[in-house]
């Protein structure tokens, strides 16, 4: 089932746990230097059991969105992240894959207490699963895919301005 | 009386009192009286295809039902069993025969008439008055409105001029019509719902709210950044609280509003031209869909259609799909990365809003200050059309929505 | 008058309004009326074996000590110290000499008299009418019902035939008591406090909100679905509130109701024939526990004894516990995974029954509709024993149970 | 303290982190598979600190009543599960011990954000501790205890009807 | 007239109603009558020591603004803009040459005067008319006291003899200041704004709500469990709802109140005798802060200074920040460590306190019971100077706080 | 980037995970045992990049005062604990870092849904993240530091009196 090596698995772990402190710390730059230009950020609107050039998603991004939506975080007036929220996600049941052409699939889920400071000034629970796409460069990794299922993909959520 | 008074009061020429925002007792008095009482959006019809298909949805704090029946009738209906209450459906979306009570197996058809009920002979009520709370229903080119009031005024009355802003979006297509097949994000606000009309149809915030992402990303809106005299396009106030933010001055190029030319989507040009002529297909093509509000509770957000949810006085969600173009299909996936782009919970533009909205309610909870709305009335003006027109910038189109909230608010 | 005009208008003799469910100020006068001015079930005194056992409970949204004495008495008081309010116990059971505030340390004996106050020289009032607030308090075969109202009817009016109702409970016990030291599942749910002894006493639901449970478990009430004209057993109106479903109709053989025979628990067969005789004893073990709600917050519900908790108009929490028999404690194990099956969060049973509520309860807050009560209103009857019986699917159980209520909502 | 060779600590991970996700994606067979003829599955009404064959549980089933549980889940008519709630529980804090007769004992912290869409639809959180008894069958394990200790256990909790 | 004799009614001699800490439509009145007619602290001079500071806070449920002008001045206004009511700031602190609102861009000065408008031509109004409400606004030796209402009573007369109390606090810095550089702990209560004055100056539940820690820590406070009549200290009323307990009869040493002696801040007694004399220096020595509650939300917690904030009938917040004496901030490791052992959430001290609160809060919802506060009526006298003291246990203090509410909330 | 072998971050996991479970379980005298004599046990009223000899913290308590601390719960009078917090924390994200001087430190993310049973019986949420220094002591680890930074640690709080 897990044909990959305990060194490997270790990478990885390593890996994804630095891509959510950046996120959570908002490290905007050094967040998009982890993506590969194929890369693909994507939330879908429920499972991901659908094609994303026929439904909606809350987010879709392709490698220049993801540059833009860097950008925007970085002009400082990106207000629905004015202060910017303060986030300490937690990544937990992690499962390791090997995918073709060398690439690397783990799977999460993830707890995220977002601690809203724009406007309201409480938690905004963010629950899911997350699955990263990822091949190695240099001693590192980078992202081809992060995908974020949210339990409540289906239902409104509030604005998700930060890096999830 | 002292309702209508207190609307009065709360409502000035020049400015609105806070507490239209805030006050539980006002957005209750909103629900009865413009969510129940009056017509409202409910969806559209190319969002049920076949018979049997059914979603449900929250008109103001109510669920309903709307189905396509066997016939291919659209109805809407209350989505609570005529028994004891219970929830007939909590699905958001399906395909029904009927629908079955899940409490005591009580069975509706897709028009909500009452079928059968388990152990009849216990039960002596006549069926006919026992099937569900359907509502006063009217469609126009797939936009489905609906209220409970049987004896709300006509349609033609409620829509008024709102047909021409529908005609300008579903004349975008070379069938005539719009699809929305796409899905619905749904953005939770913990703000007023009206303030989501207010803000769609408000052109002064743009350079401020949007600032990062002006910065961040060329748009079509780039051009109604300027100097005050120089800025091309104008909001209106098309009557019965519709009230729009008119680009098409400020395009330089046919499918500006699509962030495309002429050349890169030939297919559509085409159809378009072969569906209307070239003359009108040209216009078309240069004007684009409009960006208006439909008193309450729809937006014709350009190539996407959103609904305004109110749910308390301080919360209400945002629902926003793209708004396809049937016979020009290949354009969706345009469509759908400039949907998230421009709206839900992760967009580039309203994704600020919703914080700014936000920020608003709190500080209105915090005191009951006026709001001022003022701007532009001295130079707001008739168009030849008898639309009244103001400065891309003025507030003339939140003066159109509150004047006919009045109004609404205060009718006997 | 007002109050009692509104009652009257809510509740019909074929349907009653939703907002009976949902609005809030009903909620506050039916705390004042029912659960503060009358009597209500507290608990049970086999829950305090020993002198000093306490354990603490709410009445509608009062906290109370229900505490058993030096003496062995029993006794029901407001924990709230008398000083400046403070919280008394913040345990849910606990043995104590007696009761002390940790605000300034009042001392408090198992009865509520006040015994002592630190620095008494600055104190000058009579510690004799600063004891805590004690409960008005009966006890029948060691139920526990109380009342803040020193003026209440008394006790026999109040319970009425409910006497027999807890009669046929506990004499199904060879030493005629019950014991609950099972302890207590919490079942919260979603939903107003009046769905649960409405649905406990509902014998038209089963077959469909069960549907689940009927495919998938063999149980003592699957002779409940079935023909109409075929199906055993009977709903009652006991009076007083006081509502039945009897499941005797249906049974087959002795200690159906305990999913059992006879052959199967040969001890407590022998031990309650020869506490009762044979005769007596054959009859109770084949027509078992009753199934019965007594106004306004009990359930006998066969082996399992449930408290109904209202929390707000839309919450309440569901109590339960096994129901033990004094001298057949080989019992136990069946009746606690019985009860496990049956009632709680996790039960193949009321599970579905709280989903269900929480439903009906989300759809009644969705507008204000009629709920149908009329369902065997035509073949009600009343049985030799003065009691009025209808099928079992119909619904003169919950007719009885809204009758009842009205007539205490709308007493002077 | 932590006798169990890494390799074991690892295998066990794997397992209870599937074990999870088949309860999250209520895959109610593959779920009921999982479990030995002797299982119990216990959810007690406080620390657990009482036999209970003398207190009441939120849930104490034997191998039977998992299927009877699964089987009333299956059947797509279990209301309090219709539609399935929203699921993505995280496990952390894992403790791993050996005990009698080759059987392995793993312990975790667990948070469960359920996404209730029955009625309410809003989080129910769910916060505990699970402790697991397993034995290795074929390439993996069987379960033969699985106690969950929810945080809340002697406080009014609402339905329970997913796989905890 | 009605609510004067709600009141009257509500407040006796002897006890108070538990509703005075649940109702929200009481909250709602106090909101109005105390906290946005009457006179609040808002901050200290400290807080901002450079032109441009700022920092936000709550009065009541409104945000303001408090900010240093260029000229040094300290003014302090509503933190929501004028044009559609936006939060102006969502920081708790900076330092801004102006405040740019982020829906249009209107800018403000640094003492809430309109500087700009985006587009001015479309917008007529006068400006001076268009500037941030600003509040009346005192300073005594750096306390920033404010009010909404214009015509408020003078500040003289709201303080009364809580100069004498500041002047204590002031009066131990060498150079007769203190300062507010340490940051606030913000301590959430589920209870009632009015429990953290009355528990502060309350000087029964020392022993009592304190036992755990008078069990593992050895504190100024120790000496204050005893037999009654050898408990030193007093209680004291001093008018206009400002009361105190009084440790001073207590000490034993000087500097016992900050828990040290001469000897081991030679620094500190040596610049407090320079600048004062010995005999006044050595005075202050011994007697110390203050422990004085300022009505109605300002905390001389000794060397800590402490803030009220209601947020509903059930929330409130309160803040603590260690008094730094200027000219004596070798002091402050000390005052830091101190202020984080006696306040906030994981204090000893006050942790205790509020989970006290919050159970009497409950106990309070839970039924509407008087509260008692007749301890030490018939003992407390009036001082030489004029103010009403009581025995250290007694209710003196908490009678002084009510006595003056109950005027305020039914003067005309 | 982890220099730290398998074996030591596995040592250092299974010790931050020792002691979050006794944190848990109000041990208080096992969870003090667990300190250095240098300890400082810190709860900052922001990120903490701030001085605490110059600014207020929530907790600041040298190895004197986590003894007054531990002493004082265990009095059974600490009424902010009397009955004691029901908890089960969650940590995760965990990265492990050499020291100086032999010390290693770790840092993870954090999740505690506390269960409230004081007066408010409902939960209280605390996020954020923990630094621990720690040292070698016997076959185990004692600590130097545990630092925890609320993700709201600027805002109003509600009472700690539990060891976080
Ligand atoms: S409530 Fe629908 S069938 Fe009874
Ligand atoms: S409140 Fe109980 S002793 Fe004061
Ligand atoms: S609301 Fe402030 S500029 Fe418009
Ligand atoms: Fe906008
Ligand atoms: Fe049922
Ligand atoms: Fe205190």
């Amino acid at each position: 089932m897990n044909t990959l090596s305990t060194e490997r698995r270790a990478a990885l772990l390593t890996f994804v746990t630095h891509e959510a402190r950046l996120a959570d710390e908002s490290e905007y730059q050094a967040w998009q230097d982890l993506w590969a230009e194929d890369g693909v950020y994507w939330v879908p609107r429920n499972d991901g059991d659908y094609s994303p050039d026929k439904q909606v998603s809350h987010l879709y991004d392709n490698y220049r969105r993801i540059q833009t939506r860097v950008a925007q975080l970085k002009t400082g007036f990106r207000y629905s992240q004015v202060p910017v929220s303060r986030m300490r996600r937690l990544l937990s049941n992690h499962e390791y894959f090997a995918e073709a052409d060398g690439r690397f699939r783990v799977e999460a889920n993830f707890f995220l207490p977002e601690f809203s400071v724009q406007a309201v000034h409480d938690f905004r629970l963010w629950s899911g699963r997350v699955t990263y796409v990822v091949s190695e460069r240099g001693d590192s990794y980078q992202i081809h895919l992060k995908k974020v299922v949210l339990v409540n993909a289906d239902e409104p959520i509030p604005t998700l301005a930060f890096l999830i | 009386m002292a309702t209508v008074d207190k609307y009065e009061a709360l409502i000035q020429t020049d400015r609105i009192h806070g507490s239209l925002y805030t006050d539980e007792k006002i957005f209750d008095e909103e629900m009865e009286t413009i969510f129940y009482r009056s017509w409202v959006f409910v969806g559209h019809a190319s969002e049920l295809p076949n018979p049997g298909d059914y979603l449900t949805r929250d008109i103001g704090r109510r669920s309903v039902i709307m189905a396509r029946d066997q016939n291919g009738g659209i109805g809407v209906m209350a989505n609570r069993c005529q028994h004891r209450g219970n929830m007939l459906c909590n699905q958001n979306r399906g395909n029904a025969r009927n629908f079955a009570c899940p409490y005591h197996g009580w069975i509706y058809d897709l028009q909500g008439n009452l079928l059968d009920v388990p152990y009849r002979q216990g039960f002596k009520k006549d069926f006919a008055n026992m099937g569900l709370e359907t509502l006063k229903t009217e469609i126009y080119r797939g936009f489905v409105f609906s209220t409970f009031n049987p004896d709300a005024v006509p349609f033609a009355d409620y829509l008024g001029r709102g047909f021409e802003l529908i005609d300008r979006a579903c004349d975008l297509s070379p069938e005539g019509e719009i699809v929305l097949e796409g899905g619905w994000m749904r953005h939770h606000f913990d703000s007023n719902w009206k303030m989501m009309p207010e803000n769609d149809t408000d052109g002064y915030h743009v350079s401020f709210t949007h600032r990062s992402m002006m910065q961040s990303l060329e748009s079509q809106y780039d051009e109604f950044a300027g100097e005050e005299g120089k800025i091309p396009g104008e909001v209106r106030d098309w009557g019965n609280g519709h009230t729009e933010i008119d680009f098409t001055g400020g395009y330089k190029r046919p499918l500006d509003w699509l962030g495309t030319t002429a050349e890169k989507v030939p297919e559509y040009v085409r159809s378009l031209e072969q569906a209307y002529g070239e003359e009108v297909a040209k216009k078309r093509l240069f004007d684009g869909p409009p960006h208006a509000a439909i008193f309450p509770n729809l937006f014709l957000g350009e190539m996407n259609i959103v609904i305004f949810q109110p749910v308390s006085a301080n919360t209400s969600i945002q629902w926003a799909t793209p708004m396809f173009l049937k016979g020009a299909r290949e354009l969706d996936f345009r469509l759908l990365r400039q949907c998230e782009g421009a709206l839900g919970p992760s967009s580039f533009l309203l994704a600020d809003d919703a914080s700014i909205a936000e920020r608003s309610q709190k500080a209105l909870l915090s005191g009951t200050p006026w709001c001022d709305l003022s701007r532009g009335l001295e130079r707001e003006k008739h168009n030849d059309d008898g639309v009244m027109a103001g400065h891309m910038t003025d507030e003339t189109s939140n003066r159109g929505f509150w004047n006919h909230y009045k109004q609404v608010m205060t009718a006997e």
